[in-house]
């Protein structure tokens, strides 16, 4: 397919109007403000409204604060349990869907991801209450099981009937001795998107788990690895690397995580973020408690992997490591090259759309950008301005009633535990260096001018961004999927990465490279019209042998 | 071991469900209404539902599924969801044009008790449902039943627009329950070459399993017209397939609309497939013609056949109950025996009913309505079974436990076929028994010693 | 390991053919003939040949298989078999009474030069043969060709019998070429939605796929009536599926009758299926209805659903020829590489065709006419692959090798399925797929380490 | 289905008219010698004629000669390539169909059973002769295998284009020096049935490899077992219970055979004959070239089993073998007799109808009594007027033209290895306390009077027996089995037995018992008619709920 569209030309203007011309005036108004034409005004960069409400009626790609906390953050560890207090339903469909995948029980730990679990609640329980039955539950799951530690997550009703998880969750950690227990208030009507989630699964986390660890780390290079969930194995390919290089990653929230990792937080010496939008308000509370600072990273891509190492390295500063990461790229660099030479003359040229997340709609175009592969259309599914125009704009951005609502916890320096890992002037130097701070720069300048990014996109306007732009490829998630192909073009789930993955560090990008092959250049998309249908008139007179 | 942590000892849980075999009101709802021509479903809940009812049943048909979401946020949980949904339907037919919106509730709208009907009346009253559209609306609380009784409740909102009229329209209402796009098509087939003129609904057929051909429909061509819905009030009859899924509409219609019904079983195997062709045949007064008593005829062939494979052989089930209960007649039928069965959703019925159609078989029968997987799976640790027979998740006791695995049920998650292959009446009973021989005799292929490794079978 | 001797190096062999992908020509011409209406085949030999050819069938199709035999004794086989096969037609019609006898010969009345027609003569001239019935006689030499060949002879018999007439009759021939009685059918279902007027011969569904109805018919429903097989003299055209299979009637109703013909490939898969019914609307001058656009439709949007789980697949494939060249074709069009190709049936043009179709693949393709399946487990063994299809025989390749294996091709002796369920035409490519990816996933499923095991796929 | 069918009556004249009226004088006249109704004539019994032509057109369940000698008899023999000459079809049928099980590779022996060879013999071949093509083709089976011996087969085409496959044989046999090659003419329109290559097989094992093993075998109760072929592993568990006793086979014609048991066949002490049609010339040989007694025994029934051994004992006649049979016998009847408390108020009272081969026949009527089943027709597919009437007709058989075609061997004392076992008086003083020697009394005298015996029965005269006579059961082969079940009836093969077994022996009785019971007692023959066809008016008015 692809030859005939690279051709096809659009106005990003034009572009923008046939997206908004179809609804209503109150919600055109507010869409124009989050379609963006990525161009360059006067003396200003274009602004962009996100992490706002979804419109009703709207079909949105969006999921709600339950998903972000139980689904996302709180799903990848393995030997946590996971107890949902609410109707069956929303256990239900968090069950063993988000690709979670764990090597825990190689060092002994449980793993309690196969199971879901829930208070089932009923319609007595709605006009009685639930924490009886919460607390009964709770012991069941403990006798059964005996976990380190057992999370309990609320749904919608849970709230609005006022049963209180959090005393519920304290008398039954204080009644076993043994085992953590500390409860969500993850309501799918707070906030308006995962990302609501995200934060509340990390708070409690950082206020129940980090710092719980008896056990001191001693190895060399000790980091914290935040935002990467390890879908499709991504954190076991980063892990790989790392320990070629000699990083320890201590803990990553939240793939591939258990309970001591994320007790052990407090004992790294360096917190490298990758999702910075669900996880950098982690990053400043390890900084302001335990004096950890922390920068962004990039391992989705293999330069990106390469430059995101560099930075690790110049930040311990050690000769020894910074060879070593070099020796590393250099052993792994050979393999991606050969990829990239034998599939470059297939995907150069060929253009992607990308609506995920709140972050990898911007990595993944590091790895097309490798591929010779133009995004032209992007946007983020529950990202926040922060992520499209950078931390710079974090001052100016005002909190409205949805976000207020969600918890914001303020933490200070701990007597004990505080201990800046570098003293001011080491970080000036390494500032001085180019090795920049809680810095984040965001998607738009990553972008080509005239390219159109879309916040919180919904099915409507993904339909008509393809009709329109004809790209060559489309990547969001599963709802997308298919109403996308339906339209012939090839679609690729980020989120879940269609079963394949995984798509960081070295080897996955090899892995990206070969899936996006298949997909951009697959003679099957060229199926959908048989013969009769390109040739439909009925003279033709037929050819004996 | 996958599920490592499960215990052969089984002890009993009063408020801890694990491993459920069921799942919420909504999906059930949703499900439903896709089987109406032009409707967009619609969640009137937070956001959160919508998108994983979507992402289930897309994972399960491999198809786009649309449905819109009343995006509830904290402020509409406390003073109620009308602004949301009257604006939701607004956004709706100005973008989506659909010709029918069939609004669900969630756990969240029932508990702060938004009241549909008023709610369509505040919206019909500000202009927002153009001339000729329809709204429809089924309460679907979370916490009561399963994703059965949404189903069925969504089925029950259809025929409450049915409408009395003064004559007989002289067709047969079925309403099929939740079965697949492909058994709807058999059903229909079946109807028609009986004579009978029926009208089905719902009807997912060439909406869930539709072509690739380039283009987008989000109303694809299938589903039942509203127009024949609401004439299912001058019916002659109404057969209703299921008790769980179908028996409240059809009665609905006969209180409602003096439509008399039968409740039947769903057509899975013979004898619940031979019950439907009857009463069809009955009401049409038609005679069968020998098309279909051949197809008959060939799935007696294949049982006599190849009787000696499946005899005795001990079966694990897991589903909803109509489909567990016409199964179960089906596996007894032919001399299996299924020794643990389980259904998610609530009703004593249930036991009874498999208890009934197990009376004659000899070995102790586990039953539960209201179960869950992980107690199946310990039954089989404790009783072990030659063949499960479930939905996707019960791949992971397959593994862990070894036993042939025959996916059957909602959702499939992992494998392709179902939306396109009937597993209802004669052919679908043909395609059961040759997967169900399919896995059984791999197993027997893979487990032979040398020196009994057979050709033939 | 069952095949134990089986060398992984590989050595040339002129004479011994060791684990053959083909039989011999009679079974083909039995089979063949049990597709026409009322007729009893007849094997002119020694009774071991029909005994054999019989019990293969059976155990193909568990169903009862008809057919007769000279029963040549020592004597017989010295001073030929004439007066046995006289004494076999007047026992025949006596008995059994069929509409027609469809004689085939065997190495032994071949070897010592028994000649049907005179045969056929002297029983016509001793009164032997009922008025209004039929003798037809097919030279069948066991020594030369393959099974294969013995159904296209007697085909082409078939066709002898076709009388040029004055007016045409507007009908196109189908000659279907060796496929299952389910595959004719849908065969069938496809003309007739796209409107053509046809006679297929030989038609053997309703014959080898019948029900169980208490009652036991020798001559069942099915079958092309002897009077349509002469009228395919009248039609407008032929269209032969299939070179090995049908070519040969197909051109001898050309040149005898004046019916010219097109020989296109069996309709396995998307590509070749696309050719046949493209053809058919061209010839009736109809166009395609919606229905089969739609079917079309579905199995290009599973193509395009599961693409990763195919894409870049090994397989090995056996089969017979024209079988085989359509299944490569098919493999190739949704980016598997069939590396390992192999029919047990002689003739250069079948690697040429294979070589065609896979030269844009780039792995190396090992192929052969008149291979056998000694040879196809060694290719194996030097460079396994992912999947393995063709018949019941290949399972000790399976078993022994760990490759994945879907069975397809004949004889299939130890599964159910390919008598009631089409491979051929668009659905029967949702069900070539469907098995394809079964066995592909189950495979991911067995093996995949815990930490990447998938639920969803 | 039974109950119905208990109350049927029927005069057995009546049916053997029946059955003949349909045919042609000619052919009746013929048939009417080969149906006998089982009943008692002035001073005479009822004479059969067996063992002649089928006649041509009457669809029979008879095969030929080659699947006599290659299928049945050489077929199980595991170590020994079996190369077919001739047309590919013949070894293409004759591969893997016959369920030969052998466990040979355990003790280190080549199984060859699962490859199919074959000259695959083209017209080329027909006209100018296959010689050279055979013998190339036991080269490269040589040298790719290198098996022990190769065993050639000859089909039609063979002998009426002249190859002399034994010369061919002869000659590789010298050129090899360490592998065993020889040739069987069993082209398949020799003899009238599979009897003929029966003969043809055992005759060369009898000429080229009994007497040909080095190695002494030195235990104690050396017996051949002839004439079983471990259909279903029917010889394993006849061989457990011989362990069991301490009784050691030497060897089985040809059950689960290899080379070296063939080979060593001289060195047994008795001869324990189970199916006396193909096998009992072979039985006479070894008694009169090597000294060897034989006794007809039958392992089919519990009852028949223990009285074989007991049979066995005897003829050993020491105290200490006695008892062990008599302990093993009442170690395994308990099983055997709770299976039959179990099945037999469901079983009894049902009748069977029993054509198959040349004992079974016979053989498998004890298991059926056992069941308190009644056989009440039966006839063999090659079976002789001995196995029939006995041995006591075989002086007054004629040799027809079909049988004068089989090479009949005359064998002499050998003048090394002829050892009588047993003395004229020892042999003597066993007749005398019952034992009988070379005693067959056929399958007549076992049947009730007014049965049915039917020789060589035909589809036809199936249909109408089964039509007739109403039985609860049918047993043949894979060619009668749905022509039958179509009818309603369950059909057992007793050929294959379905892929089931084993049924000799004590466990081979109580799997039988539970296989019959299916058959005779599932609900799965009462599926037959549908509603509408059981009430097919259309009056009927739906009675609703």
């Amino acid at each position: 397919m692809g030859k005939a569209q690279k051709m096809v030309q659009w106005d990003p203007h034009n572009i923008k109007e046939k997206l908004l011309e179809i609804y209503p005036p109150k919600v055109a108004r507010k869409r124009a403000k989050q379609i963006m034409i990525n161009e360059a005004l006067e003396n200003t960069t274009p602004e962009i409204v996100a992490n706002v409400r979804t419109i009703p009626g709207i079909i949105t790609m969006r999921g709600c604060t339950y998903a972000g906390c139980k689904g996302v953050i709180m799903g990848p560890a393995s030997d946590i349990i996971n107890l949902v207090h609410g109707p069956i339903g929303c256990s239900f469909y968090a069950w063993l869907t988000r690709r979670n995948q764990t090597d825990g029980i190689n060092e002994g730990n449980e793993n309690y991801i196969p199971y879901c679990m829930s208070t089932d609640m009923q319609d007595s329980d709605i006009i009685f209450g639930g924490e009886k039955k919460l607390e009964a539950a709770i012991q069941e799951a403990y006798d059964i099981f005996h976990p380190k530690a057992i999370a309990v997550f609320a749904t919608c009703p849970v709230g609005l009937i006022g049963d209180d998880i959090h005393q519920v969750a304290k008398t039954m950690k204080e009644k076993f001795g043994d085992c953590n227990v500390f409860a969500f208030s993850c309501e799918g009507y707070k906030g308006v998107s995962q990302s609501a989630g995200h934060h509340i699964a990390n708070n409690q986390v950082f206020t129940h788990v980090v710092g719980d660890s008896k056990e001191e780390k001693t190895d060399k290079y000790k980091i914290n690895l935040l935002g990467e969930y390890n879908i499709g194995g991504d954190g076991f390919e980063i892990d790989r690397i790392f320990d070629k290089c000699g990083i320890t990653n201590i803990s990553t929230f939240s793939g591939n995580s258990t309970y001591d990792k994320f007790a052990s937080a407090n004992q790294a010496d360096l917190s490298a973020v990758m999702c910075h939008r669900s996880i950098n308000y982690v990053a400043d509370m390890l900084e302001t408690k335990y004096g950890i600072p922390w920068i962004k990273v990039n391992f989705i891509g293999a330069g990106a992997t390469a430059k995101s190492l560099r930075k690790i390295a110049q930040y311990f500063g050690e000769q020894e490591l910074i060879d070593r990461v070099e020796k590393v790229i250099a052993e792994e660099m050979p393999l991606v090259d050969a990829s990239i030479k034998d599939i470059f003359p297939r995907t150069t040229g060929k253009t992607a759309m990308i609506f995920v997340g709140g972050s990898r709609a911007h990595h993944y175009q590091e790895l097309f950008n490798e591929m010779g592969m133009k995004t032209i259309s992007a946007g983020y599914e529950f990202g926040h301005r922060d992520d499209y125009e950078g931390r710079a704009v974090i001052p100016s951005l005002k909190v409205d009633a949805d976000s207020r609502n969600i918890e914001e916890i303020h933490v200070e320096a701990d007597p004990e535990l505080y201990k800046p890992r570098k003293s001011p002037e080491e970080i000036a130097a390494l500032e001085k260096d180019g090795l920049a701070f809680k810095a984040y720069e965001g998607l738009n300048p990553d972008m080509d001018s005239d390219t159109v990014i879309v916040d919180d996109l919904n099915q409507y306007e993904a339909e008509k961004l393809v009709e329109l732009m004809k790209p060559d490829l489309f990547c969001a998630g599963i709802k997308e999927k298919y109403s996308i192909q339906k339209l012939g073009v090839p679609m690729k789930q980020l989120h879940s990465y269609d079963s394949g993955g995984p798509y960081a560090g070295f080897k996955g990008a090899v892995n990206f490279y070969q899936e996006i092959d298949r997909l951009v250049n697959s003679k099957v998309f060229s199926y959908l019209k048989a013969p009769w249908q390109e040739q439909p008139e009925l003279s033709a007179t037929y050819v004996w042998e | 071991m996958l599920l490592r942590h499960t215990p052969k000892e089984i002890t009993e849980r009063k408020a801890l469900m694990i491993n459920p075999a069921k799942t919420c009101q909504p999906i059930g709802a949703m499900y439903a209404a896709l089987g109406i021509k032009g409707c967009l479903p619609h969640s009137h809940g937070s956001q959160g539902c919508c998108a994983y009812h979507r992402s289930t049943l897309t994972r399960h048909y491999k198809e786009p599924i649309s449905a819109a979401t009343s995006s509830f946020t904290e402020g509409a949980s406390v003073f109620g969801g009308q602004a949301n949904l009257v604006q939701a339907i607004d956004n709706i037919f100005t973008v989506y044009n659909p010709e029918v919106i069939a609004v669900h509730t969630t756990c969240l709208s029932e508990t702060i008790g938004d009241d549909l009907p008023q709610i369509f009346d505040k919206a019909k009253k500000d202009k927002k449902v153009p001339e000729g559209k329809t709204l429809l609306g089924a309460p679907t609380p979370s916490y009561v039943g399963s994703h059965v009784t949404g189903f069925s409740n969504m089925v029950k909102a259809m025929a409450a627009l049915a409408q009395p009229g003064e004559h007989k329209n002289g067709k047969i209402n079925i309403i099929p329950g939740w079965v697949e796009p492909s058994d709807m098509e058999e059903i229909k087939r079946l109807a028609d070459l009986v004579g009978a003129k029926t009208t089905m609904f719902p009807d997912t057929s060439g909406v869930l399993n539709g072509p690739m051909t380039g283009e987008y429909k989000m109303f694809p061509e299938g589903g039942t017209p509203i127009a024949e819905i609401k004439d299912s009030g001058n019916a002659t009859g109404t057969l209703a397939l299921g008790e769980w899924c179908s028996a409240d509409a059809a009665r609905l219609l006969d209180t409602k609309c003096k439509v008399p019904c039968s409740i039947l079983d769903m057509p899975f195997g013979l004898q619940a497939t031979d019950r439907f062709i009857d009463a069809l045949r009955t009401i049409a007064g038609t005679s069968v013609p020998e098309e279909i008593s051949v197809e008959r005829g060939k799935l007696v062939d294949m049982i006599t056949d190849m009787h000696q494979y499946v005899y005795g052989k001990k079966v694990a089930l897991v589903g909803d109950p109509d489909q567990v209960i016409a199964m179960t007649e089906f596996l007894v039928s032919i001399d299996m025996c299924p020794v643990h069965i389980i259904t998610g959703t609530p009703g004593k019925k249930f036991e009874k009913r498999i208890k009934e159609l197990t009376k004659d078989m000899d070995c102790e029968v586990n039953v539960k309505a209201k179960g869950d997987m992980f107690l199946l799976h310990q039954w089989i640790k404790n009783e072990p079974v030659d063949l499960l027979i479930g939905n996707t998740y019960c791949k992971y006791i397959a593994r862990d436990e070894d036993v042939p695995f025959v996916r059957w049920g909602f959702p499939i998650l992992d494998r392709q076929g179902h939306q396109h292959f009937p597993t209802v009446c004669y052919k679908g009973g043909l395609r059961l028994l040759e997967q169900m021989l399919g896995v059984l005799l791999d197993r027997k292929d893979r487990d032979d010693e040398e020196s009994k490794f057979e050709l033939v079978l």
